[in-house]
């Protein structure tokens, strides 16, 4: 329990330091969010008006306190450029992302665990080095790129769906999830990939070890312990992997996000940022921070879990 | 207990050790193994130690607390040897498992003398054939050597500096007897040359006898008796002592 | 029972092949005890591993036979070896410290072989049956190691779960690598009588591979001597310890440690 | 034996001409890779253009030779600020643990919270544009990633008799750290500085296509591989050359590793 | 789309920057924002695809002789998007809302000039000017709102031929045909603005059905797309130039300027990035100012390098310079021009670097603060003045960002604004424009093209001189 207060208390602290990065990030890149709103009509006079009225005039700690404050009471802020509250802007777009990383988290998972045991048993083999090569170029494809390629071979010959037709999960469920599906896939394979490569090295390392043979001395058949006795071990250093990668897909969904046209909260960081619209920018980062902390926190907690040696600390 | 504190190189007292079994589901809540009860007693310089005593009785436990390898334990320990050396029960774990042989035994020169690479890989070579070892072993990795090769290795891994106190723990199981002789031998030299102190654990009391001056007996974390050795194998007091003796069979022999 | 015909291992993973068993032979009936001694590095664990079919790697080769109750362990199909492994033939490992899996409690390690060969049997009679044979192996406390993860017991308790695990399924053949050396002689004892009765009730034939020769001559009926890869002499327990015919074996029974101080140098 | 050395040689081929290319594009492009000429637009393959011409046609042979040296000095630093600063970090706090684990950790979750486009922006509003300063903040955002590995193995490692040995034989906390521990765990860290290298080449062209990377008309490959996308229908040839080059130059390097490779 | 089963028609419209701005048409400026808007607001009068202004929320007006008095009368059943009717209370507050100075300066820069707004009965409303404008009327375009909204921001309410449903920020914009409207009524029921901020997935998109239009393909996009597309061509209604900042060396002397407009070859340059298509330009205003256009101007600095050269010696560069070309790096075809521009100033030993930065930084470094060299960019016409393309160039003027500063040119635009004579006035404009060719107060390139990929299932699309979509004459082809 006392572990867990801790960590809250480390978390939160985190978030403090983040959130006020934040605001540091804006005091230091160039533009303000008048001179963004007011665009090529700009003048000094109305410059300073509107930075009045947004309360940009006053200085950074008062900004920060008084941003505190109402985060404190639930409210986020109203967006400066859409006018909107942030806590509905936000909140209406999580769904989009959250489903987007989970989906591409499942496949990858899916892809790379039976594929890393598979090249590891076969070490050596055939298969392990056409797997290799192929895990090499798709690492080597840039995300954009893969993007294109999947969305011309699966929209645009085999129609599987229609590029850019995202629909909204306020419409419906399946075609949402429809549509996801192929950015999803485009996100996973390289990380995937990645993972296939981590976990076979992993494996045969583990291969090596004296109690792999003594699993063997008791009439385990390969595929028995590959899963029961090594992958577990193996998986040590995969799940921090694994761990990175998902926060990894969080926080880096905008590439994908871009290509796919999928309005989720990448794309409303990207332009939030170059907005200089800060209320919303501080409002995701502070989230992106912590589903990556709260990731951190669970990929050290499963670490624990996975080998009892550590708990000897 | 001894009072001629001067010439100790090692003393402790009254330690308590005791490991935290984590919780390991609902049903077994968290409880403490209590594995060293209070353990007091005194190495002098130059002399051989014997240990020996019941499987999970707390040997390693004690031989690793000596040399502050447990975070937390009570009592005192006062140790007065500049580079106290340790060999692991466990040779396999006590080697890296990325380096070679001949690395692992360079270190400790490399890190406390100014040898230069020659000198050191001469040295090296020396003390290869000195525990009974072929050169060539120094190209390999751990994991390519056969156990008693490994032990061998720790042991000659711990005699390169010439410390003054090492901490044997069950250094010669696994090898066979010749060569288990020769590194009685090797250690029993190396004991009179420098004033080697030894804190010998090990389960072969016949060994313990012939390279021991005093010995102890543990049994559940306590020590159960302990003087020289002579007293103790021919004079056993404790029905513990007497239980081990018997099974060695030294007992008959003796009378 | 087994037979094995001129068996030679030779490694691939140095530049120059390096030949570590040369021309070994043996034969075993059932219930026989052979005690294995030998030099240290002498090829003892790497015969035994053979002999337990668990040399299948890719950079040694491995010729000669290995008859158990008529198949050639070196040539037969997998699944077939994986039948016998765990069931028929149990082993002891040399290293307990590392042979045990670090992420898996005791318990569930010993109950492996079961789990395997005999898939009917009821979880707690899994249970009871470890627990017995970890009684069997004189663990105290055998309900704590039961729920202990390996590194948490000391050297000798894992060597006596190695044993316990290797003896679960009662095998008719039993390769013990050096299995008492991180054990006290009381325990030590009681192993050796646990492997007799083993050997008398169930005819088990154990292979007892040791450098403690006065605890082979307690065990075994007939000795294989080792040096180097080789046999260098073979022969009935007595026979071998009365009237050693190899220099070397004078010198290994001469070398057996005595209660008395040896001449200083 | 045989697959390693099967991999050393293939993955020094491949470095070796990606080296090569980019050496000689030092000194010699077969034509000026920032002239344009208008007849050539978006032409393909030819013997006077053996990778054709982009949009303004310009010599893609040439250009890809310029820009292979930049991408890959941008790659190979970042990867090393990276991997230095990242191993650091991680064999510092795996290997203390404590407090100073938890603070350095919760640092290296901020960094890591923060998308690297704005950390990139920050920096190079704070530094000014240019190449040093792209890989400084490329650098910095991939610092986490490397620690994050490096740090679970060494709290494998850490407990292990082999490092109480160490300390007994007078070894230093950071010998320790880095001469013992640190090869341990070569065979998780080899594969994560490729995949970083990979990475780097492609964050290089994700900051160009921000406007905070390269700057046009210099050729970078990542830069090209994402001005080419507008034309993949029209002109496939223009992504391809870049992309295959990319593919090469990673190939090539993570082979080699895996040669150079012990375990 | 493809959504076939509705019965009701619609349409779904690519935008390649979200609607990230107010609703509210006083304070919405991005020109993404406005184009939109214009499909739900009105003034009391509206350009028509000629540019001429017709009555809108007014059915008609007057203006007094002098060009001081505005009188407008209000349009029967003129009726807002809430279903209230529009009345001259709202007319008034909506200028007064625009004119308004507590905050520094009026929401419209123009608006200055008003001295009153009088209702003058139910149905008229007059405008008083401190002095006589005959542009005035142009800035009466400038929407007609409600003054009960109190969400303008949020809620758009306007009396446009569409109404607002919804929008979903950085996933579309909806809005939906007004029943009530006092005009021509809108053709198509439903129009979805999606948000396409991938550039190069527009293609896809087009060809791919999810969406039916885009507005600024450009030429390479164009080729690209499937039969079942049309590609309609207009022009972009900006000054694309590069611009230099006049009071920054080497740019403050005018034969360094000279020397740029006599290397660069703008047509060299539309060859290049839309195959020749756009309109070269000689000074700060575009073709479809019909009146105040001057194509002579394109000729003034015909390729001359000779002389680009002799002018570099005789301003002491003769060995050339380098300087840095600042290009906001969310517009492509600024960026390939600024690309074809290095390579054309290198013939005459002029080294040009290109720092791209973001459209934000932009406006603060380059645009506000005037910290900068050189600048490749478009400049639109706010209204349909010529004064909004020009006014910018008086020395004084706050939005001045090349600080341009010659008297000849004050005084001119001085004139031009004081006149009320429309040849005077005109005259003046294009004395204006001649300056700004002569002084080379920039290196003039051209008016971009305008390619709008539409799906052959609609049609009726038309082209305004300015930056606005109309939706409401869009209307599906029957098969
Ligand atoms: N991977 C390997 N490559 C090369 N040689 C090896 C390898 N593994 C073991 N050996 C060698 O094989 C020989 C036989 O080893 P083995 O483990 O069978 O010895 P052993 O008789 O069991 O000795 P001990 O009593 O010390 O355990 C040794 O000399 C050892 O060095
Ligand atoms: N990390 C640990 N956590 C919990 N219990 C432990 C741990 N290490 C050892 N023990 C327990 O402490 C007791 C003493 O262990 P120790 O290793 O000191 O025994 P030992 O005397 O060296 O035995 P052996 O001769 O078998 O090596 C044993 O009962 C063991 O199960
Ligand atoms: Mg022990
Ligand atoms: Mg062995």
């Amino acid at each position: 329990m006392k572990y867990f207060m801790k960590k809250l208390i480390s978390m939160a602290a985190t978030l403090l330091v983040v959130s006020f990065l934040v605001f540091l990030a804006f005091a230091v890149i160039p533009g303000d969010p008048a001179t963004a709103k007011l665009g090529t009509e700009a003048t000094q006079a109305k410059v300073e008006a509107l930075r009045d009225e947004m309360g940009l005039n006053r200085p950074i700690p008062v900004r920060y306190a008084a941003w505190l404050g109402g985060l404190l009471q639930g409210d986020m802020g109203t967006s400066y450029s859409y006018s909107m509250p942030v806590t509905k802007m936000v909140s209406d777009k999580i769904p989009v992302t959250l489903t987007l990383t989970l989906m591409s988290f499942a496949m990858m998972v899916l892809i790379s665990i039976p594929l890393g045991l598979y090249t590891a048993k076969h070490e050596g083999g055939t298969a392990d080095h056409v797997v290799s090569a192929l895990n090499q170029i798709i690492m080597a494809v840039p995300p954009f790129f893969s993007g294109i390629l999947i969305t011309l071979l699966f929209g645009l010959i085999l129609h599987l769906f229609t590029p850019g037709g995202y629909v909204s999960y306020t419409k419906s469920i399946p075609g949402f999830l429809g549509y996801l599906f192929f950015p999803a896939l485009a996100i996973a394979l390289p990380k995937a990939a990645m993972a296939v490569k981590l976990l076979r090295s992993s494996i045969v390392h583990e291969m090596r070890q004296d109690y792999a043979r003594t699993a063997y001395s008791r009439g385990n058949s390969t595929r028995n312990v590959m899963y029961r006795h090594l992958l577990k071990n193996a998986m040590i250093p995969v799940v921090t992997f694994l761990g990175m990668a998902l926060a990894d897909m969080i926080a880096g969904s905008i590439i994908i996000e871009q290509v796919f046209n999928i309005p989720g909260l990448g794309r409303i960081l990207l332009t939030s940022i170059s907005n200089r619209d800060y209320p919303v920018v501080e409002a995701i980062i502070v989230l992106l921070a912590f589903l990556v902390i709260f990731i951190n926190f669970l990929v050290d907690f499963i670490y624990k879990k996975i080998d009892p040696r550590i708990r000897v600390q | 207990m001894e009072n001629t504190q001067t010439n100790n190189i090692l003393m402790v007292k009254d330690l308590r050790v005791s490991y935290s079994q984590e919780a390991g589901s609902v049903f077994r809540p968290k409880k403490d193994l209590d594995v060293l009860k209070g353990v007091s007693f005194s190495i002098r310089e130059g002399e051989v130690m014997g240990l020996v005593g019941e499987s999970g009785c707390g040997k390693s436990t004690l031989s690793k607390a000596l040399l502050g390898l447990i975070p937390k334990y009570e009592g005192v320990i006062v140790q007065k040897s500049e580079h106290p050396q340790m060999i692991f029960q466990d040779p396999f774990s006590s080697l890296n498992p990325a380096k070679k042989v001949g690395w692992i035994l360079e270190e400790p020169l490399r890190l406390n003398t100014g040898l230069n690479r020659a000198e050191r890989e001469k040295k090296v070579s020396e003390m290869l054939r000195r525990v009974g070892l072929e050169e060539k072993l120094a190209q390999r990795y751990p994991r390519q050597l056969s156990g008693g090769q490994r032990q061998r290795v720790c042991i000659a891994e711990s005699l390169m500096l010439s410390p003054k106190l090492l901490i044997a723990d069950e250094p010669v199981s696994a090898l066979d007897v010749t060569i288990q002789a020769q590194i009685i031998a090797l250690l029993r030299s190396i004991q009179k040359e420098m004033g080697l102190a030894i804190l010998f654990i090990s389960h072969d009391m016949r060994v313990v006898y012939q390279l021991s001056q005093r010995v102890m007996i543990m049994k559940d974390g306590e020590i159960v008796e302990s003087g020289d050795v002579e007293q103790v194998y021919f004079h056993p007091e404790h029905p513990y002592t007497k239980k081990l003796l018997e099974a060695a069979g030294i007992l008959e022999e003796g009378d | 029972m087994l037979d094995v015909i001129d068996l030679n291992l030779e490694f691939h993973d140095h530049l120059v092949p390096e030949t570590v068993v040369h021309h070994f032979n043996l034969h075993m009936e059932e219930g026989d005890i052979v005690g294995l001694v030998g030099e240290s590095g002498s090829g003892k664990s790497m015969t035994a591993l053979a002999i337990a079919g668990l040399l299948r790697r890719h950079d040694m080769k491995k010729t000669g036979q290995i008859m158990f109750h008529g198949t050639d362990l070196l040539t037969c199909p997998r699944n077939q070896l994986r039948g016998y492994q765990g069931d028929d033939i149990g082993i002891v490992f040399q290293e307990p410290m590392t042979s045990l899996n670090p992420v898996y409690r005791i318990g569930w390690q010993v109950e492996e072989s079961l789990r395997i060969h005999r898939p009917s049997m009821s979880r707690e009679d899994r249970k009871g049956k470890a627990m017995e044979m970890l009684r069997a192996v004189e663990l105290p406390d055998p309900e704590r190691i039961y729920h202990s993860y390996p590194h948490e017991i000391s050297g000798g308790q894992r060597q006596r779960v190695m044993i316990a695990a290797a003896m679960i399924c009662d095998p008719a053949l039993l390769i013990a690598d050096e299995p008492t050396t991180a054990l006290d002689v009381t325990v030590q004892l009681a192993i050796v009588k646990l492997l007799k009765k083993l050997n008398r009730e169930k005819k088990t034939g154990i292979l007892f591979i040791s450098h403690d020769l006065s605890l082979v001559k307690r065990l075994c009926e007939r000795i294989v001597v080792m040096k180097d890869g080789r046999i260098v002499e073979e022969g009935a327990c007595d026979q071998i310890f009365d009237a050693p015919k190899e220099s070397y074996t004078q010198n290994l029974i001469a070398a057996i440690p005595r209660c008395e101080k040896p001449a200083e140098v | 034996m045989k697959k390693k050395n099967l991999n050393f040689i293939l993955g020094s081929i491949l470095t070796g001409i990606v080296l090569l290319v980019m050496l000689v594009g030092i000194f010699y492009t077969p034509y000026d890779p920032t002239a344009m000429d208008n007849a050539n637009k978006l032409s393909g393959i030819s013997l006077a253009h053996p990778f054709g011409c982009d949009n303004f046609g310009r010599d893609i042979l040439s250009r890809v030779m310029k820009g292979s040296g930049t991408t890959l000095l941008v790659a190979l630093s970042t990867v090393a600020i990276g991997t230095f600063f990242g191993v650091l970090l991680g064999a510092f706090t795996g290997y203390f643990g404590g407090l100073l684990d938890e603070v350095l950790m919760r640092i290296i979750d901020v960094v890591f919270a923060f998308p690297s486009i704005l950390l990139a922006l920050v920096f190079i509003s704070l530094l000014g544009p240019g190449k040093g300063n792209v890989i400084i903040s490329l650098g910095i955002a991939f610092i986490p990633s490397f620690a994050r590995i490096v740090r679970s193995e060494f709290i494998r490692c850490k407990n292990m008799d082999y490092v109480k040995l160490a300390r007994l034989a007078g070894a230093g906390h950071l010998r320790i750290m880095f001469v013992h521990i640190l090869p341990n765990t070569i065979s998780v860290l080899v594969p994560a500085v490729m995949i970083g290298f990979n990475n780097a080449v492609l964050a290089e062209a994700g900051m160009s296509y921000l406007g905070i990377g390269v700057q046009p008309p210099d050729a970078s490959l990542g830069r090209m591989l994402s001005e080419a996308q507008t034309y993949i229908f029209s002109a496939p040839g223009f992504a391809l050359f870049p992309g295959i080059f990319i593919v090469v130059m990673v190939l090539g390097f993570s082979l080699l590793a895996e040669g150079l490779k012990r375990d | 789309g493809d959504k076939a089963g509705e019965n009701s028609s619609q349409i779904t419209i690519g935008i390649p920057q979200d609607i990230e701005d107010s609703l509210d048409p006083h304070k919405a400026v991005a020109a993404g924002t406005e184009e939109v808007l214009f499909n739900l607001y009105e003034g009391l009068v509206k350009p028509d695809s000629s540019g001429e202004l017709q009555p809108a929320v007014a059915s008609d007006y007057r203006i007094s002789e002098d060009a001081t008095t505005y009188t407008f009368t209000l349009r029967d059943g003129g009726k807002f998007h809430d279903g209230s009717p529009v009345t001259a209370q709202d007319v008034k507050y909506s200028i007064d809302r625009c004119a308004d100075t507590t905050n520094g300066e009026p929401l419209v820069a123009a608006y200055s000039h008003i001295q009153s707004v009088n209702i003058v009965d139910d149905k008229t409303i007059e405008v008083v000017l401190d002095g006589p404008d005959t542009d005035f009327l142009a800035y009466m375009t400038n929407a007609v709102i409600p003054a009960s909204n109190e969400n303008p921001d949020t809620n758009p309410i306007g009396t446009g031929p569409y109404k607002y449903v919804s929008r979903s920020p950085q996933e579309n914009f909806v809005i939906e045909k007004f029943d009530d409207y006092w005009g021509i009524p809108a053709n198509i029921e439903h129009v979805t603005f999606k948000v396409c901020a991938n550039a190069d997935s527009i293609v896809m998109d087009l060809n791919g059905g999810s969406i039916d239009m885009f507005a600024r393909v450009t030429t390479a996009q164009a080729e690209q797309l499937g039969d079942n597309y049309q590609v309609l061509e207009g022009t972009m209604n900006l000054v694309q130039a590069l611009y230099l900042n006049n009071a920054a060396e080497p740019f403050n002397d005018e034969r360094v300027r000279q020397a740029l407009c006599y290397a660069v070859d703008p047509q060299g340059v539309m060859d290049m990035i839309s195959a020749g298509k756009g309109t070269v330009i000689g000074s700060s205003m575009f073709p479809a100012f019909e009146k105040y256009f001057m194509p002579e101007l394109s000729d003034m600095y015909a390729v001359n390098l000779e002389k680009a050269k002799e002018l570099l010696k005789e301003a002491g560069y003769e060995n050339g310079f380098s300087f840095t070309i600042t290009v906001p790096s969310n517009y492509q075809q600024h960026i390939d021009t600024a690309q074809v521009l290095v390579e054309q100033l290198k013939k005459i030993g002029v080294t040009a670097d290109i720092n791209l930065i973001e459209w934000d930084s932009w406006l603060s470094d380059v645009y506000a603060e005037r910290n900068y060299q050189a600048t490749v960019v478009g400049v639109d016409a706010s209204a349909l003045t010529p004064s909004a393309l020009l006014s910018r160039f008086v020395s004084t003027a706050g939005n001045n960002f090349i600080n341009f500063n010659n008297a000849d040119y004050d005084a001119a635009y001085a004139k031009a604004l004081a006149t009320i004579d429309d040849d005077e006035k005109t005259a003046a404009f294009k004395e204006c424009e001649t300056l700004l060719a002569e002084h080379a107060a920039n290196v003039y390139i051209q008016d971009l093209p305008y390619l709008v990929a539409l799906n052959k299932k609609y049609a009726g699309y038309e082209f305004y001189p300015l930056y606005v979509q109309d939706v409401s004459k869009l209307y599906i082809v029957e098969e």
